[in-house]
């Protein structure tokens, strides 16, 4: 029974599938009250999972629930809704800002708690009739502040503040519910700058001074090393491996997060690829899309290499592709065959032989209400003017859909699209067979580069091998230079010549395949100085 | 069975459902009370032909994800002012009446580039826009009736006023130039409106052709997804502008073929509200905010010009009160707000 | 490279210049249209104190769906239907005087909750274009309304006082004298002060109405109306119920516009059963929107300056016209054109505004960051 | 809880009781007034002089020997007050009366009648 007392927190056995997909496997995590957890993994190791089944997301319970006991405050605990975990006093700090732009901090802090006065009226129309009652919301407010021993008026606009004030408050309404015994924060200082970040991690050991347990993801290895009191590294939804700060180093961490030894061995059998001349010159790229900014990369891509771009989600790998090929607002310098190219004109950059695989096939990937003939052939009429007749001198430019047809059948042969036919609407169509369906757009266009962003998320096993061997074929039977970002370094790992490691937004470092994967752990992890850079010429300053 | 019947109307929408019984209900109940079965198809012949250009020049606008054209009035003002024109030239017959097309397409391409640069700068908006800059456009031309420096004695007030007229006759000028056009005749109640619908089916076959064209492919792909079109190197905001020019046409061409078969250009305030009994026609076809066909055209203007032809004869044959007028009302805005609370919610 | 004019934040001149750009406007408008007329400041200032008594309550109704960020709730119009849908009643059983209204007021409360609550009902199932929908709800509800009035009263309703029914015994005429209330409200009080009569009962009514929706935005419900107003995702996940926030703020809107019609009712005399509501939601957003109001933004001053700036040129323009082209018809055009105009010109602005900020506030924060990562160095990792 | 459910209740009862009792308080009745002879079992009461006729503080006018007016007045409880007129001149003759009318009803006062005190002198009909 003693030990019960002693911790907050006890998860036993933990498991949850998705669909038969297990994404956490027998999980094992005390805390003590005050206590300050720090989580590392890679995406998809269950960081996020768990924090789900923690707070009571309903995704949880729709999928299923989950398997074996969570122990909170001495009772055995199963929440359904998040408003259950926040009354039991669990806290959590979202990614995303949850706050009300146009409030002050004081009415955001008390959000649906404000104290208020009573009312005759409410007695007809309810309490929500009660008037709020300022004064006590701006004491509450202020004592919540002071919790965190920051400078934060109070009376101010949440729209007017900096990103760190905003992430004060934030914090400041998970403390104000007085019951908060634990508090989870997801990537807390990702979006501030590093002295903001600190100011945030020292709110963090003041609030577990005064006996809040608290738990954090975070891919800022320095941060955790300094305040955890332990660090739980997460691997394919296990806890690879518990460590204690003062026992351990950072790579000791990045192994254990990353550490597969697999892949050397395949590339053992590969020869490694040279390369002399340059196809691509990236300088100083700036791209705000928003979540995966990009803050002024700079890399080399060879002739006919296959470029593989990787890191941590919302890094900014994804932005790279969409910059250049100018779906988001970019800025900087981009050189194609030694020729400056204009940025944020898509039309320009397909003109000039680059093309892209989208990373968001509903989204932008796929016209998902039209047949597979028609996505197949149409940037390839709109750029080229494939699949047209001239009519009447070319004042008519007439589809043919037969030619389209035709080549439609040609690749869905070639891909081995399942389909019914080439009329199908491609919203019908498996998530593999639609991944094929963006590829076979783009290969029609036959690009010199072809930009491929995250060819293998949310199809299942079977495909992916066969999306990447398609690209490889495609690679080595007409040189075309491919650059592959991907969450999954495995696949990097197994298919490129060169990896780039994007973090904050920047080129962490570039490392062949066969490179040791604790060095790509600690590039993700933004520690680039014991990493090899014998590939990277640029991204230094 | 009772599943796949649910299935059914969960696809079709109840309302259609609904009033395409009531319509069925209505041609059986004609006989019943005395009125002749083939007049009243025969007039739900002519008054499609009047009415479905109009619905089909919504078509081009849905497609490129500009939604329901509710300002579909700048069209019928371009229409107008072709009309006016035209009788003012004094040009007659057939002449006539392609001089007034002629000059309305030529003020119908200014107004929709200018209508469709306004839709591009407020994206997500249109409707709401669009209705008030429907309106807004209506009411200015009635003070421009006024002031126009027109002189046709068979246009101006009779007395030394100034301004057109209210209504304009066109007997004499273009009057049923298309009705008339190798109109079938059969016995003494049918009269088949051959031209007019060989009008309507001319046209139809060219936004078909259109939409077979590089452009309309590109117009079909932005409806269907932006993001992709813009990926795919198209220009969004220009093949917008072109569907709205081209939806602005389509509708000047179908408010003076209306007028051809009315007689009567109608000025000043009357073209206020003509927006919304076409758009009722297009849902009703089983078109939504965001996708529209040719089929939804044809079946919707049949539907809708059938309740419209039929409610009054039968209904005041039953009750004796004219209880149409409202049930115009009711059915076509209450399509509308069906089909605008419908869509989001397929989305969400 | 390219919109790098959105970088820079607009000189405060002109964003007050765009901001008020409609009430600016038409300042200017009405300053040159009053002396064109002749009218007499006399004749103007009874006009007008007889506009503003009459139609600021339905105005106000606008306020509280602004704040829920639903837009210019454009089915108020639904309100004045019961609020006729009551005087019709109250003239049928010849309930005459202050107690004739209050009694319209009463029984017209539930259908207008009722309605309201329908209206809201739709409205959340549109979420995004509220503002069109709003629109077409009204032309429907309109139908039904004609069905309920002309063909139900008599009929299925009971109505036993001929004077409003149609000769055929059923359904209700097109005009209804109301006789017995006519400007019972306004004269209940009222002050001369040289000449210039004030109504100082419906004044009254006016001030308390703005008063309750000063204290109702600080009651719980009014601050849970705001949040939902800001950000309905945020709102939603801090455990605020969306869905029906937005519907109790249709209902209250309603049920003010019910208010609102019957006063702007009583002070006219007379009613036409089927035209009276039908442009109620028109005039009152145009004259919102003149008083310098957004889709998103509308205070209480807002609605006073718009029924003033609206009003007078209401009131000046036929004789302008008559005197610009010698046709007062052309006036009653004009100003059928700029209610409309005013609609479609606000509702255009602050769509595109909307856009051009939200673009705005994205390269700002990107800007932001690019300055302090520059000025950083050490970014990009922590050197131990 | 408890509370707030018959505050809610008593606040219903409440208004539907405001509604009824607006009801009675708005509710127009037309009062007829006739200066016209009248007989009361075997005697008749003569109209013999002009009278200034007002009810509820409104006035109606003077109403001569043999005329009938109508006045709308609103609400249940009424008084009518007449002042006799002769020669073109008030003689301070003066009559005071008080009524009641049920809704729905209206009523028809007769000025001889009532200055001789008689029961008939207010007629009440549906």
């Amino acid at each position: 029974m003693e030990s019960k007392e002693k911790y907050l927190l006890k998860m036993e056995h933990v498991n949850k599938d998705f669909y038969g997909n297990k994404v956490l496997k027998n999980i094992n995590i005390s805390i003590r009250p005050g206590e300050i957890i720090g989580l590392v993994g890679e995406n998809g190791a269950g960081k996020s999972t768990l924090m789900n089944i923690l707070f009571g997301d309903p995704i949880i319970h729709e999928t299923g629930g989950f398997e074996g006991k969570i122990i909170f405050d001495g009772k055995e605990v199963n929440f359904s809704s998040p408003l259950d975990a926040i009354d039991a006093g669990i806290g959590m700090v979202h990614q995303e800002f949850v706050l009300i732009p146009g409030f002050t901090a004081t009415e955001n802090i008390l959000l649906t708690k404000e104290p208020t006065r009573y009312n005759l009226l409410s007695e007809v129309f309810g309490d929500k009739l009660n008037v709020l009652d300022r004064k006590e919301m701006k004491k509450q407010a202020i004592k919540a502040i002071e919790m965190l021993e920051v400078e934060l008026d109070p009376e101010m606009i949440v729209k007017e503040m900096p990103v760190g004030y905003k992430q004060f408050t934030e914090i400041a309404r998970e403390v104000n519910k007085k019951s908060t015994k634990l508090l989870m924060l997801d990537e807390p200082t990702a979006v501030l700058t590093e002295s903001e970040a600190d100011i945030v991690m020292k709110v963090i050991k003041k609030l577990a001074a005064k006996g809040v347990s608290i738990i954090f993801i975070s891919h800022r290895l320095q941060e955790i090393l300094d305040s955890c009191d332990k660090i739980v590294v997460l691997r394919d939804g296990s806890i690879q491996k518990e460590l204690i700060p003062s026992e351990t180093n950072p790579r000791e961490i990045a192994e254990n997060m990353v550490g597969r030894e697999l892949v050397k061995d395949i590339w053992k059998s590969k020869e490694i690829r040279k390369f002399e001349e340059t196809i691509l010159e990236v300088n100083k790229l700036w791209v705000d899309m928003p979540g995966e900014q990009v803050n002024g990369a700079s890399f080399k891509v060879n002739k006919g290499e296959i470029f593989g771009i990787g890191g941590l989600t919302g890094q900014g790998k994804l932005g790279i592709a969409n910059g250049i090929m100018g779906l988001y607002t970019a800025e900087g310098e981009v050189k194609f065959k030694g020729k400056f190219i204009h940025l944020n004109n898509p039309k320009y950059v397909l003109e000039q032989g680059m093309a892209f695989v989208s990373e968001d096939r509903h989204g932008l990937g796929l016209l998902l209400d039209q047949p597979i003939f028609w996505n197949i052939a149409f940037t390839a009429m709109q750029i080229k003017d494939n699949f047209t007749k001239s009519l009447l001198g070319g004042i008519i430019k007439w589809r043919d859909d037969k030619v389209m047809i035709e080549v439609a059948r040609e690749y869905i042969e070639a891909l081995k699209i399942k389909c019914v036919n080439e009329k199908q609407f491609s919203r019908e169509l498996s998530g593999g067979n639609q991944q094929k369906l963006c590829m076979a757009k783009v290969f029609v266009l036959r690009p010199e580069i072809m930009f491929v962003s995250e060819p293998t998320r949310g199809i299942d096993v079977g495909a992916k091998s066969l999306v990447l061997d398609t690209l490889r074929r495609y690679n080595s039977k007409y040189g075309t230079t491919i650059i592959i970002t991907s969450s999954e370094l495995e696949e990097l790992r197994l298919t490129c010549d060169r990896i780039a490691i994007v973090d904050e937004g920047r080129i962490a470092g570039i490392l062949p395949p066969t490179a040791n994967p604790v060095e790509f752990g600690l590039l993700m992890l933004g520690k680039k100085s014991e990493a090899e850079e014998v590939f990277t010429d640029e991204g230094k300053d | 069975m009772k599943e796949k019947i649910k299935n059914i109307i969960e696809n079709v929408g109840l309302p259609r459902v609904i009033i395409f019984f009531f319509l069925v209900l209505l041609f059986i109940l004609a006989p019943v009370v005395g009125i002749r079965l083939d007049t009243s198809i025969n007039d739900v012949i002519i008054r499609f032909g009047m009415n479905g250009i109009l619905v089909l020049s919504l078509v081009p606008m849905v497609k490129s994800g500009c939604g329901l054209n509710f300002g579909l009035q700048l069209g019928i003002i371009a229409g107008l002012l072709g009309a006016v024109t035209s009788i003012e030239l004094e040009v007659t017959g057939f002449a006539g009446f392609f001089t007034a097309i002629g000059i309305a397409i030529l003020v119908a391409v200014v107004l929709g580039f200018l209508y469709g640069t306004l839709l591009n700068k407020i994206k997500g908006d249109e409707m709401v826009v669009a209705t008030y800059v429907g309106f807004s456009s209506v009411s200015f031309m009635c003070i421009m009736w006024l002031i126009l420096p027109f002189k046709s004695p068979n246009m101006i007030w009779p007395y030394g006023g100034t301004g057109l007229r209210t209504t304009i006759s066109n007997q004499g000028y273009w009057f049923h130039v298309l009705t008339d056009f190798l109109q079938i005749k059969i016995g003494n109640h049918i009269a088949f409106p051959t031209g007019t619908i060989l009008f309507f089916a001319l046209l139809v076959f060219l936004v078909w052709i259109f939409f077979r064209t590089k452009t309309g492919t590109a117009i079909v792909a932005i409806g269907s997804n932006p993001e992709y079109a813009k990926s795919c190197g198209v220009n969004v905001d220009k093949m917008r502008i072109i569907s709205v020019i081209l939806s602005t046409i389509i509708a000047a061409i179908g408010i003076i073929v209306y007028q051809e078969s009315f007689g009567f250009v109608q000025l000043y305030m009357a073209p206020l509200y003509m927006a919304f009994p076409a758009i009722a026609a297009l849902l009703l076809g089983g078109a939504s905010v965001g996708k529209a066909s040719i089929k939804n055209v044809i079946i919707g203007a049949f539907l809708f010009q059938g309740i419209l032809t039929m409610t009054p004869s039968v209904i005041n044959n039953i009750i004796k009160s004219d209880m149409s007028e409202s049930i115009r009302i009711v059915v076509s805005n209450g399509m509308i707000v069906y089909a605008l609370t419908r869509t989001m919610r397929v989305r969400s | 490279m390219k919109n790098q004019n959105l970088t820079k934040t607009l000189n405060p001149g002109v964003q007050f210049l765009i901001n008020y750009a409609v009430p600016i406007i038409f300042t200017i408008l009405v300053a040159i249209a009053i002396p064109l007329s002749g009218l007499s400041g006399e004749y103007l200032a009874r006009e007008l104190m007889t506009r503003l008594a009459r139609n600021s309550f339905i105005i106000l109704a606008l306020l509280i769906p602004v704040m829920a960020g639903m837009g210019m709730n454009f089915s108020i119009v639904l309100g004045a239907m019961a609020g006729e849908i009551g005087l019709i009643f109250v003239t049928d059983w010849q309930i005459v005087g202050m107690p004739g209204i209050l009694l319209a007021m009463l029984i017209s409360t539930p259908l207008a909750i009722l309605l309201g609550y329908f209206g809201g009902m739709v409205l959340n199932r549109a979420k995004g274009r509220e503002m069109v929908t709003g629109f077409m709800l009204a032309f429907f509800m309109n139908g039904i309304y004609q069905l309920v009035v002309l063909y139900g009263m008599g009929n299925i309703i009971p109505i036993s006082n001929s004077n409003i029914l149609l000769p055929r015994e059923y359904g209700i005429r097109n005009a209804i004298d109301l006789i017995g209330i006519r400007q019972v409200l306004d004269k209940l009080i009222s002050l001369k002060v040289s000449g210039l009569v004030i109504p100082v009962a419906t004044l009254l009514v006016i001030t308390m109405l703005c008063v309750f929706i000063i204290w109702f935005k600080k009651t719980k419900l009014g601050q849970e109306i705001r949040s939902v107003g800001q950000d309905n995702d945020v709102a939603r996940i801090s455990g605020i119920n969306v869905g029906k926030t937005r519907i109790l703020s249709i209902i209250i809107s309603t049920v003010l516009a019910c208010y609102g019609q019957i006063i702007f009712l009583q002070n006219i005399g007379t009613m036409n059963t089927y035209n009276s509501h039908e442009q109620v939601g028109v005039f009152a957003i145009a004259a919102l929107l003149v008083g310098g109001a957004s889709v998103s933004k509308a205070t209480i001053p807002n609605v006073f300056v718009g029924v003033i700036l609206f009003h007078t040129m209401f009131i000046v323009s036929p004789r302008a016209g008559k005197v610009l082209i010698g046709q007062a018809q052309l006036g009653e055009y004009f100003r059928v054109f700029v209610s409309y105009g005013v609609i479609a010109f606000s509702l255009a602005l602050y769509a595109w505004r909307k856009r051009v900020e939200k673009e705005n506030e994205r390269r700002k924060a990107m800007t932001l960051k690019r300055v302090l990562l520059q000025s950083n160095n050490t970014t990009g990792g922590y050197k131990l | 809880m408890r509370k707030r459910i018959i505050i809610r209740i008593t606040l219903m009862v409440v208004l539907i009781l405001i509604g009824i009792s607006l009801y009675t308080i708005g509710k127009e009745h037309k009062v007829f007034i006739d200066n016209k002879d009248i007989a009361v079992g075997e005697i008749v009461y003569s109209a013999e002089a002009t009278y200034d006729v007002r009810v509820d503080n409104q006035e109606i006018g003077l109403l001569e020997k043999g005329d009938r007016n109508v006045v709308k007045v609103a609400g249940a409880s009424h008084k009518i007050v007449i002042e006799e007129i002769k020669d073109k001149v008030l003689t301070g003759e003066k009559y005071e009366k008080r009524f009641k009318l049920k809704t729905n009803e209206s009523a028809t006062v007769n000025i001889p009648a009532m200055i001789n005190n008689k029961n008939e002198w207010i007629n009440k009909t549906n």
